[in-house]
Parts: C-alpha cells; structure tokens; sequence
C-alpha cells in the first residue's frame, strides 16, 4: 500500500472490511499470514500486537459508529490522544506545576485545530450532544493530535448526508497532501469514495476479488456481480 | 465408593435440577435483555414465599397451586421490574454498569419487602415465618424402588426441570416466537432492522424467566430444611456462578455449569472431607474458587467478553 | 454513564427531582431533628425528675436486640420478654414502695457489631447507663471497649464466648460460658453409651468454643470425638449432612453431637430424618435448636424417637419461677419461651435493683450494686450469682427431649445434671 | 439531656471512616468505570492487617512469646488490656506503621485482582469481586492465626492511654478526619488531571481508549491498587475504632451501603461522595434516637431502612442519575485555554 496514498477498501456486507481492519489493529490475532507495515524503524510484523501498541506504530482506527468519550467534552476527547503527556502518570500528576505548560501547550494545538474545521464554539461541549456528522469529525481530528502516519477511516460517511460526506473526503484529500498522511478508508457508497481516492481495492467473502484505478474496479465485472448477487 | 454415597449422589442430582431452574433463566433473561439482573434471587425468593404463605396462611397443600401461583408471582414482578426499570434505562441508552446496579437496587428493595411481609403474618399469626419448615405436599407421593424411596421433592424436581426444559427446547427450536428470542439475543440490531417485535420478545422472556425461577423457588420449600426469607440470597452467588460458566450467553455451557457445580458442592466436598480431611465448612468456597478458575482460564465469551488484550510477551514488532 | 449527565431527559430530570428529592430529603432529616429533639425533652424530664424525688422517677434501661438479622426469630421473642420482665420490675419495686418506674428503650441492632455499637453510643450519649444485649459474643466483643471506658453497665443474657470472661470490666453476663454446658453434654453422651462421637459444629466463635470444650472433657472422660465444623449462612445443608453421613460411616462412631442455632439445627435434624445412616446413631443437641419450630414437624419427631435424641440446656430444672414465667409469656404475649428467654428476665430484674440499690447513675456504684444484688436474686434461670470476671458462676443444666404429646411433638425437659452425672426425671422414649 | 457533643463524636468518627470508603470507591466506579462490588474485600483486608500486626507486634515488643499467649487467646486478650495503656509512643508506632501497611497490602491485592477482571466482560466485574469477598470471609473464618472465627479483639487503640474517655474519642477522631482531607486532597488532584481525564475516557470506551495507545490494563491497576489502598486504610481505622474485628463484619451488605452512598451523592464527583456518606449515616444515627418514641415492633425499623435504600437507588437511577451533585468537567488549564480561544473568536 502507497504511503500518502488514500485508498479505498470496498466489498458487499459480510466481506470482511472491518474483519481485516480488527486484525491489522491488532483486535485478532490472524490465523495465518502476516500483517507488514512501513514504520520509522523499517519494515515490522505488527499482528499480534496489542491495540495500544499498534498505535504506538503510527496507526490509528476510527470506527463503523465513532467510538467517542461520551462524557467528555470535545476538547477533552482530543486531549486524551497525544502521547507521552506527563500528567498522565498518577504520581506526577499529583503535582501539578509538572504538567501545567505541557496542557496548555496541547490545548493550544487541539483548540487551533478545532478552529480550523470550525468546531472551536462547541469545543466545551459535550460529544455526546454532536451531529452524527460532527461525531464523525470529531473522531478523525482527534487521530491528528497523535503522530499517527497511517489512518484506518471505517465508513468515515455511514449516515452523514452528502454534502458532509464530500467535506469529510475533501479534509481527507487536504491532510495527505499537508500532512502527508496515508489513508485506508473502508466505504459502502462508492460513488462518493471514488471521486477521492487513489487506488480501490475490492474484497469479497472475505477474499481479494479486484483491485485497481478507481474507474476500472468500478467497470469491473465481477465486482458488480458482487454488489448485485 | 463414592464418599457419601448414595445421597451426595442424590443431592448433586436435586441440585444440578435446581440450578437448572435458576440458572438457566438468569442465562436466558441476561442474553436476551443484556441485563445482569441482581434481583433474580426475588424471583426465587417469593416463589419460596408464595407456596409459604399460601401453607401457612391458607393452608394449602397441593403442590400444582402454589406452583401455579408462584410461577405468576415472579413472572409478574420480573414483568414489572422490566416495565418500570430496566425498559426506561435502556431507552435512554443508559451504560450497562448503571443497569446492574439498578437490578441491584431492585435486590435489595425486594428483599427487604420480603422480610417485612414475613414479620407482618407473624405479627397476626404467630407463626414462625422467618425461618419455616419443610412443606410436604399432599400430591406429590415418595417413590419406592425396591427398598429404596426416591424423595418426592426430588420426582417433582424432576418432573418440573424436564419440563421446563422440552418447553424452552421446543419454544427456542419450533416456534416462531422462539426464534426470534434467539435473534433478538445474537443479534439485537439486526433483529431490531428485521422487523422482530422486541419489546414483545423481551416482555414474554421476563415473564418466562421469573417464573420458571420462582417454580423453583417453590420446589425449594418441599426439599430444603428451613426456609428463610435469606435462603435465595444464600445460594444466588452458586446461581450466578453456573451461569457464568455458560458466559451468560450459552445455554448448553450453562447445563454444564450446573452439572459441573452440583457435583463440586455434594460429591466433591464430601470426598475431599472424607480422604483429605478439609472441614465441610469450605463447601461455598470449592463454589467460588471453581468460579474464578473457569473465568480465568477460559474467560466467558460473547457479550459478555472482556478487552481485547493479551497478557504475553509481544509476538514480532519492536525488538 | 455520560448520557444520563446530560441528553434530553436532563433538565426535566433535573427539574423534577431537584423539586422532588432535596425538599423530601430535607423533610425528613428536619422529622428526625424533632423527634432527636423530642428524645432530648424526654431526657431533660428524666433529669428533672431526678432532683425531685417526691414525684415518680422515670429510669430508662437500654435494650440492643436482634431484631432483624441472622439471629431475629430469636429476637422476636425476646422483646415481648423484656415488656414482661419491666411489668415485673415496676410491679416489685412499687410494691417495696419505691416511687420508680422503669421505662425500657429497645433498639434494633440487626445482629451486626457496628449496629450494636451504634445503639450502646445513643444509650450513652441518652445518658441511660445500664444497657442489656446484644446478643452475640461478636456485638459484645465490639462495644466492649466503648462501656469500659464510658463505665457503662452492660449485661448480655447470650454471650457465652469464653472469650469475653475478662475480670473487672463492665461486661456481665447472666449465662454461663460454654465449658459448662460442653461438659454437661459430654457426660450425657458418655453417660448415654456413646465412646466415639462426631461433633457436627457451627463454624463460628460459639460452635468453634463449644466443640472445642466438648472434646476436650469427653476425652477426659474416656471418649473420642472427631470434630466437624459447617459453615452457617447457607440456605441449605444437605451436602453438609450428607458429609456428615459419610464420615459416620467412615469413622464407625455411635453418635452424632450437633451444636447448632435454631435455623440450622432444624434443617439439618430434618435432612438427617431421611437419611439411614444417620438414623442408626444416637443424637445430642447443645441448646440452639431449643424451641426451634421445625423441630416439632413429625418427621423430625419420629426422627428423634428412633435416634433417642437428647439434648442439653441452661436451666434449672423443676423451678416453679421458670414454670411460672413460661405460662405468663404464653398466656400474655402468646409466645413460646425460647432459649435465653429466662437469662434475659434475670438480666433486667438485676439491672433495675441494681440502679435503685445504687441510687446513682454512676456506672460504677450501679456495677457494685449489680453484683450484690445478683448474690442473693434468685429468678427462672436460678441463682444469678456472678463470678469474678462477671459471668454467671453458678449454672444450672437441663436435659430436653423432643416426645409425643396429643397437639404433636414438643419440647420436654427430661432430665437435670447434678453432682457429675445426668438423673433423668422421666424416660422421653420407650 | 441528649449530650450533643458525644453524639457528634460518634458519628463524625463514623461518617470519617465511611467518607473515605466511599470517596475511594467513587474513584474506582464512578471516575473510572470499575463496578467494584468487592469493596468489603479490601477494608475487611485493611482492618485485619491492622488488627493482627497491632495485637502481634505489641504483645511481642513487650515480651510476651505470642506462639505461648496468642492475641486471640483469652490469657493474651487480658494482656493486650494491659499493655495497650502503658507506652504512648508504642500504641501511636503501631498505629502509623499498621496504616501504612494496611494500604500497601489491601492495595496489592487489587493490583493483583485486576488480572481477572480485565479478562472477563464488565459484566462479570461486580460479581468476580464480589465472589471474592466471600472467599477472604470464609478464609478468615478458618485461618486459626487470625482468630479464625473468634476473630480479634483488645486491639490497642492509638489513645488508650488517654485517661479521659471523651478526650480519647476526640483525638482519635481528629486523625481520621485528617486522614480523610488526605484521602480527598489527593484523590481530587488524580481526577483533576490528565491522568483522571484518561480515566474517564477509559470508563466511558475502553476499547476506544486501548486503540488511542492508552495501555488500559495497566491504568485500570493503579486505580484498584489506588482505590483499594485507602479502602484498607478505611478498615484500619474501623478496626481501631471497634478495637474488635471479626469474619462476619465483612458481609456484601457493606458494600451496597457505600454503593448506596455513591449513587446518592452523584458518581463521578467527590464532594458527592461526601456528602451522600454524611446523609446515610446522619439518618442511621437519627434513626435510632427516633424509633424508640415511635415504638415501632411490628415490622423492624431496620428492613424499613434497607427497604428505603433500595428503593432511593431505584429511583436516583431512573429519575436523576447523576445524584444531588453531578459529574464535573476535568479542571485542568486546559478550561482557561478553551475560554481564552473562545473570547478571541467572538471578539
């Protein structure tokens, strides 16, 4: 898979999409095979790895239903994210002239990035009181306060209407190219996913049935033999 | 031979029934509801307490009525727990922890209630009714096998638990209703898009559960010594230790919970007392150290399943 | 547990229960104020009153009972107990001519240390300075410290823990300890023919001790004893009495010693009913189960004629005081007298002569008082006299039956110790 | 006359003990999403590690051979009476160093304790804690050196040798208050930083949080140990308060109690711990200068009081689920850096 690519993972309900994304982030331990990726330190097995620590790797997930802090605020739920926070080590965070700057400094960054997708009014409020759409949004910003290289979208446009949709995927486009961040998004609508990404590829019962240009695997076949039976 | 032979034999029998009747609805009322309901020891409890009051107050005699009766009791309050309780938690989507200890809230208001009826028919009666005697059933007769009597409270355990379960078998196997209490259970989103009618569903289960509970409650009262409104209390953690075995979800893993239990509880303390000497007195304890092992070793699955973490040294990555 | 923070149904939620819940909340804690309020009246009344000796005195004595909990069938019966004793009292002192009335302030301690802790503090801080209960060793042992210190005068009809008999402190106790009555059952088992015994034992202080004295003086005697605790608090005994069934036979013991209290003997001598094996070995019985309803059920009767069950108790046996308030207790409050029932009369006659032959409320003139008086009162449960760490020194010992009478089986006491050995009054079983 | 002050003494006394068990507990189930039903566990852990070490190690510093007179044992209760007011800086010694350990070894065994619940479903938590609640209640009634069933008692009180019984009760109520400021103090910073926002998020999503790299296990440790620690200092206390303790105090009943407390005074915030902790008891107290002048027999005033418990978490559940005090936001500088941005937008 490309790095700063964005590519798709499509297939009909069933086909094992959001099996491989549960394996890749380490949720299941694959049966056979192996799961590579491309991290700072060269080329590594990460199956078998424990959620936390493929996160460690570069990899962040969101899911299907964005798994959100409920009862968080916004600003809360993307200030769980950044790692190595010293304030989150019980002792030290007994003393609190130890993490104050660090805080600030983070909530600076989560707050300039509210800002720019336009979230910072409802940065105290609670999640829980989103838009689906918003959820959605607010789930894919929190990865970007982590160092995460590669982002595993699952149906980041499940019940967001289009016009949302098309923003999501247009973000998504911005952030490979400033960012340089890959993306391996899992999605149902194709008509909207292939408008955005670079390279498709198809799974069906739970094996690779096509791949390619977004263009071609749509005009392909078997994978509309797929969609339709 | 077996230590205790033939009656740890033949208490492991009347227990492994028992817990039939009470952990096989505690299983089948969590997976279909997702509530770990506290208060299902109430379900035992005033069965227990129906056939009771209905000996002690009416002077009843017959085993079929205060069944009857009892099966009504429980179904009825287990009903009106959903109704009042649980079915509003759950349509404000409320978190599973906050669920159990409302049930536990039910627990303790249910069992409290109890003591205080109790108190109350002593009150106008005299009778002893926290702490009374075993009942004998005028239509249930001993059973005579050459020189050897089958206790009635054990034929009529029988009796019930079979039939219980042919009728759960059949209702979850044959009939429509049963399916889609299966559905709701392995699947509720999905049952929920396929149009199965869960409020229906949920409402019969409970209804089911808490009586054939309270059923047992009531053949209870024909086979234990005493009764006390603490009885059900005493024994639900056992209970709910059979139905841990079978993770809540599994029916079957649920039987051999029970059968697993039973025979730890009678066979297994009489011979470890016979031939190693360990005090009787640690009979709840093999129950809970039996518990921890199982979800320890092999952790329950499904709804019920844990994190998805592994405690072992990493495979591949770092180095 | 976020969304019930907040969502939709938060504000009316919050509305409706901040209308709901603080006011009634408050309310009630205000209720309560008054009727604390009501308790300091009454006490200052008291007070007043004790400067003014011409009107009648009104004495409060403080009763902590387990009137819930594992030992409330038992509780029940005390409390109609002590409303006798007190008609008793004020009827005895009036009649001497005191201008006294006792008043008694019953407490529900729900068998629980801290609930029996709770109740001896409020006794205190009331200003009451004889308190009677609780009734476990456990509760006893718990607010033993608190009376000492305070010097509060508190006198327990149940405890028998050997534990407790510490000399000079504010603990007394109208019964005697358990070695008494272990020897007394021991010499009835050895007397009865039995040589090897299994003790079938509550696994708790009062089963643990009476097991223990048990063997310790049927060794003395002779006879070998294997012991075998339960653990109590179970809702069932069977696999315990089938354990028991197994070791009988392992052991080839003839006879089976049970100690127990009222729930769990009962179950267990009616699991024991049904099973042979245990049906061909002789039966003896500590106290608890005395009075136990589910001892009277035919099939445990019938049980206790095949196996001559015996059993033993604190009692003075033949005493026409014990008789007398027996019939009173039925005939006034139609309850059977249970075990303790007579210890506990005692225990509130003492304290009321006590307080008047004191006639302070210092606890330590009122503890002088109390061990003079029980020198010379003798009650349903026979000469109260205490020995030096205030325990009932001079204990009388029953034995009991279970026998056939025209309404069913009953309790019958059969025969008394004296001197070493059991004389029986009657044969219970043919 | 009702003597305010002693009333006051004693309840406080109680009210400091139950403060810091449901404080604590508020911090594992509240703020971080532990149904700890084993509660008692921990605190009848903590009073029994203070009970033996202050009846064993006091008998031995003065000499006594405790494998002779063991403190169970009637001869060595008599003694322990004795000793117990002889050397102050003796009883205060025992005091500090059986606290101390009381919240290391009740707080290890809930580190240890996370292993299996971390394998089983929330739905198992509350009951495997529970389950093994009993089990230490059944081992204790066994184990001989512990008093087995008769328990311990003549545990030397920190003050005994205070001649002036109301004095005594005073100074041993000021440590406990102390120690439950400490307790709060400490446990209100944890909540109020980065370290209780994680916590939060692991309770409202663990898995979420587990795929943020937050390493959940681990978290989950510190706060049982945390938790469980003070809850053992909470049975310390109680144990030198009773200067008794015995298997059958340790019943599941306790833990509902607190639970009762939590859920009233509002999960997830602290004050309402306090405050839930003050009522219960408060009304306890009433209660039984009250009930004596209603002369209630019937029905025991005490299923009464259970009866209410329960329903009022019924109720609490359904209608106001956040309690009298509702969850906080975490306080961290992050708020001020929110309120600053939020000014520069709009201005």
């Amino acid at each position: 898979m490309p790095e700063r690519g964005v590519v798709g993972l499509i297939g009909p309900n069933g086909s094992g999409k959001t099996t491989l994304f549960n394996v890749v982030t380490g949720f299941y331990t694959p049966d056979k095979g192996e799961v590579l990726y491309r991290g700072e330190n060269g080329v590594e097995r990460i199956h078998g790895l424990n959620p936390n620590e493929v996160f460690a790797k570069g990899i962040v997930r969101t899911f299907q239903i964005p798994r959100l802090f409920r009862s968080l605020t916004v600003l809360e739920n993307l200030l769980v994210t950044p790692q190595g926070q010293s304030g989150e080590n019980p002792f030290l965070s007994l003393s609190k002239r130890r993490w104050e700057n660090q805080e600030r400094e983070l909530a600076r960054r989560a707050l300039s990035l509210l800002k720019r997708f336009g979230l910072l009014n409802y940065a105290n409020k609670k999640v829980s009181e989103l838009s689906a759409a918003h959820m959605k949004l607010v789930e894919t910003i929190r990865g970007l306060m982590t160092p995460a290289k590669l982002y595993l979208l699952d149906e980041p446009a499940a019940g967001v209407e289009a016009a949302a949709a098309h923003e999501l995927f247009r973000l998504v486009r911005e952030l490979r190219e400033t960012e340089g961040l890959t993306f391996f998004i899992v999605e149902h609508r194709i008509e909207i996913l292939t408008k955005y990404v670079d390279y498709v590829y198809v799974l069906h019962n739970g094996r690779l049935l096509a791949e390619g240009k977004p263009e071609e695997v749509v005009s392909n076949p078997k994978v509309i033999e797929a969609y339709i039976g | 031979m077996l230590p205790g032979y033939p009656y740890s034999i033949l208490n492991s029998l009347q227990y492994f029934l028992f817990y039939l009747l009470f952990s096989v609805p505690l299983t089948l009322s969590y997976r279909t509801s997702k509530v770990l309901n506290f208060s299902h020891s109430n379900f035992i409890a005033y069965g227990m307490y129906t056939a009771i009051f209905l000996h002690g107050l009416a002077g009843n005699q017959s085993f079929l009525v205060a069944a009857i009766a009892a099966f009504l009791a429980g179904g009825s309050i287990a009903l009106l727990n959903h109704l009042a309780v649980f079915r509003p938690l759950e349509q404000r989507r409320a978190s599973p922890a906050f669920v159990m200890i409302a049930s536990m809230g039910l627990w303790i208001m249910y069992n409290y209630l109890l003591y205080m009826l109790a108190d109350v028919a002593h009150a106008f009666t005299m009778k002893n009714f926290i702490s009374y005697g075993r009942i004998d059933y005028a239509d249930i007769p001993d059973l005579r096998i050459l020189d050897f009597t089958v206790d009635h409270s054990l034929l009529a355990s029988l009796a019930s638990a079979t039939a219980f379960g042919t009728a759960l078998y059949l209702l979850l196997m044959k009939t429509s209703l049963g399916r889609a209490m299966r559905a709701v259970a392995d699947n509720p989103a999905l049952a929920e898009i396929s149009g199965i009618p869960r409020e229906k569903v949920l409402r019969f289960t409970w209804f089911l559960c808490g009586g054939a509970a309270a059923v047992g409650g009531v053949l209870w009262t024909s086979f234990s010594g005493t009764i006390t409104p603490a009885s059900a209390d005493a024994m639900i953690l056992q209970v709910f230790a059979v139905s841990f075995i079978g993770g809540l979800v599994s029916l079957s893993r649920t039987i051999l919970g029970a059968l697993a239990i039973s025979l730890a509880e009678n066979v297994g303390i009489a011979a470890l007392n016979t031939f190693f000497g360990i005090p009787t007195s640690f009979r709840p304890f093999i129950t809970f150290v039996t518990l921890l092992t199982v979800l320890i070793v092999s952790p329950p699955l499904g709804a019920a399943g844990g994190l998805p973490y592994r405690f072992r040294r990493k495979v591949g990555g770092g180095r | 547990m976020s969304e019930e923070s907040k969502g939709k149904a938060a504000p009316a939620g919050k509305k409706l229960s901040i209308s709901a819940l603080v006011p009634l909340l408050a309310v009630f804690i205000v209720g309560l104020l008054i009727g604390f309020a009501l308790a300091g009246v009454f006490g200052a009344q008291q007070a007043a009153q004790a400067v003014a000796p011409q009107e009648k005195r009104t004495i409060s004595i403080g009763f902590t009972l387990p009137l819930s909990g594992e030992l409330s069938s038992i509780g029940k019966v005390w409390e109609k107990v002590v409303y006798l004793a007190i008609e008793d009292l004020n009827a005895e002192v009036q009649a001497y001519g005191f201008n006294v009335e006792f008043k008694p302030v019953i407490l529900d301690d729900a068998t629980s240390a801290e609930g029996a802790l709770r109740n001896v503090q409020t006794f205190a801080q009331q200003g009451i300075k004889v308190i009677i209960g609780p009734a476990a060793s456990s509760q006893v042992k718990a607010v033993k410290s608190f009376v000492d210190s305070n010097e509060i005068v508190l006198i327990s009809p149940s405890s028998t823990a050997p534990t407790l008999a510490i000399p000079g402190d504010f603990v007394f106790r109208t019964v005697g300890s358990d070695a008494g009555q272990a020897k007394v059952l021991a010499v009835l088992a050895f007397q009865e023919g039995a040589r090897k015994v299994v003790v079938f034992h509550r696994n708790d202080e009062y089963g643990n001790a009476f097991a223990d004295f048990f063997e310790k003086y049927f060794k003395e005697l002779g006879g070998a004893a294997v012991k075998m605790p339960y653990q109590t608090g179970l809702s069932d005994y069977a696999a315990e009495v089938a354990s028991l069934a197994s070791r009988v036979q392992a052991e080839k013991v003839d006879a089976v010693v049970l100690i127990s209290f009222d729930t769990d003997g009962g179950n267990i001598l009616s699991h024991a009913a049904k099973s042979p094996v245990l049906s061909a070995v002789r039966w003896f019985i500590s106290e608890g189960p005395h009075g136990a309803a589910e001892l009277k059920a035919p099939a445990v009767g019938e049980f206790a004629a095949k196996v001559k069950l015996l059993g033993t108790r604190p009692l003075f046996i033949g005493n026409p005081l014990y008789e007398d308030f027996k019939a009173r207790l039925k005939s006034k409050y139609g309850v059977d007298a249970t075990v303790f029932c007579d210890t506990l009369y005692d225990a509130v006659k003492l304290a009321g002569w006590a307080i008047i032959r004191a006639g302070s409320s210092d606890g330590r003139a009122i503890r002088a008082a109390l061990v003079e008086i029980a020198k010379t009162y003798y009650g349903p449960s026979g000469w109260t006299i205490f020995d030096e760490s205030g325990d009932k020194a001079n204990q009388d010992y029953g034995v009991w039956a279970i026998v056939r009478t025209a309404a069913g089986y009953d309790f019958k006491d059969v025969g008394v110790y004296e001197r070493g050995s059991i004389v029986f009054l009657e044969k219970p079983y043919p | 006359m009702i003597d305010i002050l002693g009333f006051l003494v004693s309840w406080l006394t109680l009210l400091g003990i139950y403060s810091i068990l449901a404080l604590s507990l508020n911090f594992e189930s509240g703020v971080s999403g532990v149904t700890n039903f084993g509660k008692v566990l921990f605190y009848g852990v903590g009073a029994y590690v203070a009970a033996a070490l202050s009846t064993y190690l006091l008998l031995a510093i003065y000499g006594i051979d405790t494998s002779e007179t063991p403190p169970y044992d009637i001869k060595g209760i008599i003694a322990l009476g004795h000793l117990s007011t002889r050397n102050p800086l003796v009883n205060l010694g025992l005091f500090a160093l059986t606290l101390i350990l009381a919240f290391l070894v009740a707080g290890a065994l809930g580190y240890l304790l996370t292993y299996p619940i971390l394998r089983v479903g929330p739905a198992f938590v509350g009951f495997t804690l529970l389950s093994s609640g009993e089990l230490m209640r059944i081992f204790l009634q066994h184990y001989t050196p512990l008093g087995a069933s008769k328990g311990l008692m003549a545990i030397p009180n920190p003050f005994a040798w205070v001649p002036v019984p109301r004095l005594r009760e005073a100074l041993f109520l000021a440590v406990v208050l102390s120690l439950l400021a400490l307790v709060y103090l400490v446990l209100n910073r944890l909540v109020n930083s980065p370290f209780g926002r994680a916590l939060k998020a692991v309770r409202d999503d663990e898995i979420a949080a587990l795929c943020l790299g937050k390493h959940v296990p681990r978290i989950k440790a510190t706060v049982l140990f945390i938790g469980s620690g003070f809850s053992g200092v909470a049975g310390a206390l109680l144990a030198y308060y009773l200067t008794a303790v015995n298997p059958d105090m340790f019943v599941p009943a306790v833990t509902f109690n607190v639970w009762a407390m939590i859920i009233l005074g509002g999960l997830g915030n602290l004050k309402g711990s306090l405050v839930g902790a003050a009522v219960f008891t408060l009304l306890d107290r009433l209660l039984t200068f009250v009930t004596p002048q209603i002369g209630l027999t019937v029905v025991s005033p005490d299923y009464i009081r259970w009866f209410a418990v329960g329903l009022l978490i019924v109720v609490l559940i359904i209608a106001r689920p956040q309690g009298l005090l509702p969850e906080e936001p975490v306080k961290t500088p992050a708020l001020e850096e929110a309120l600053r941005a939020a000014g520069e937008s709009s201005g």
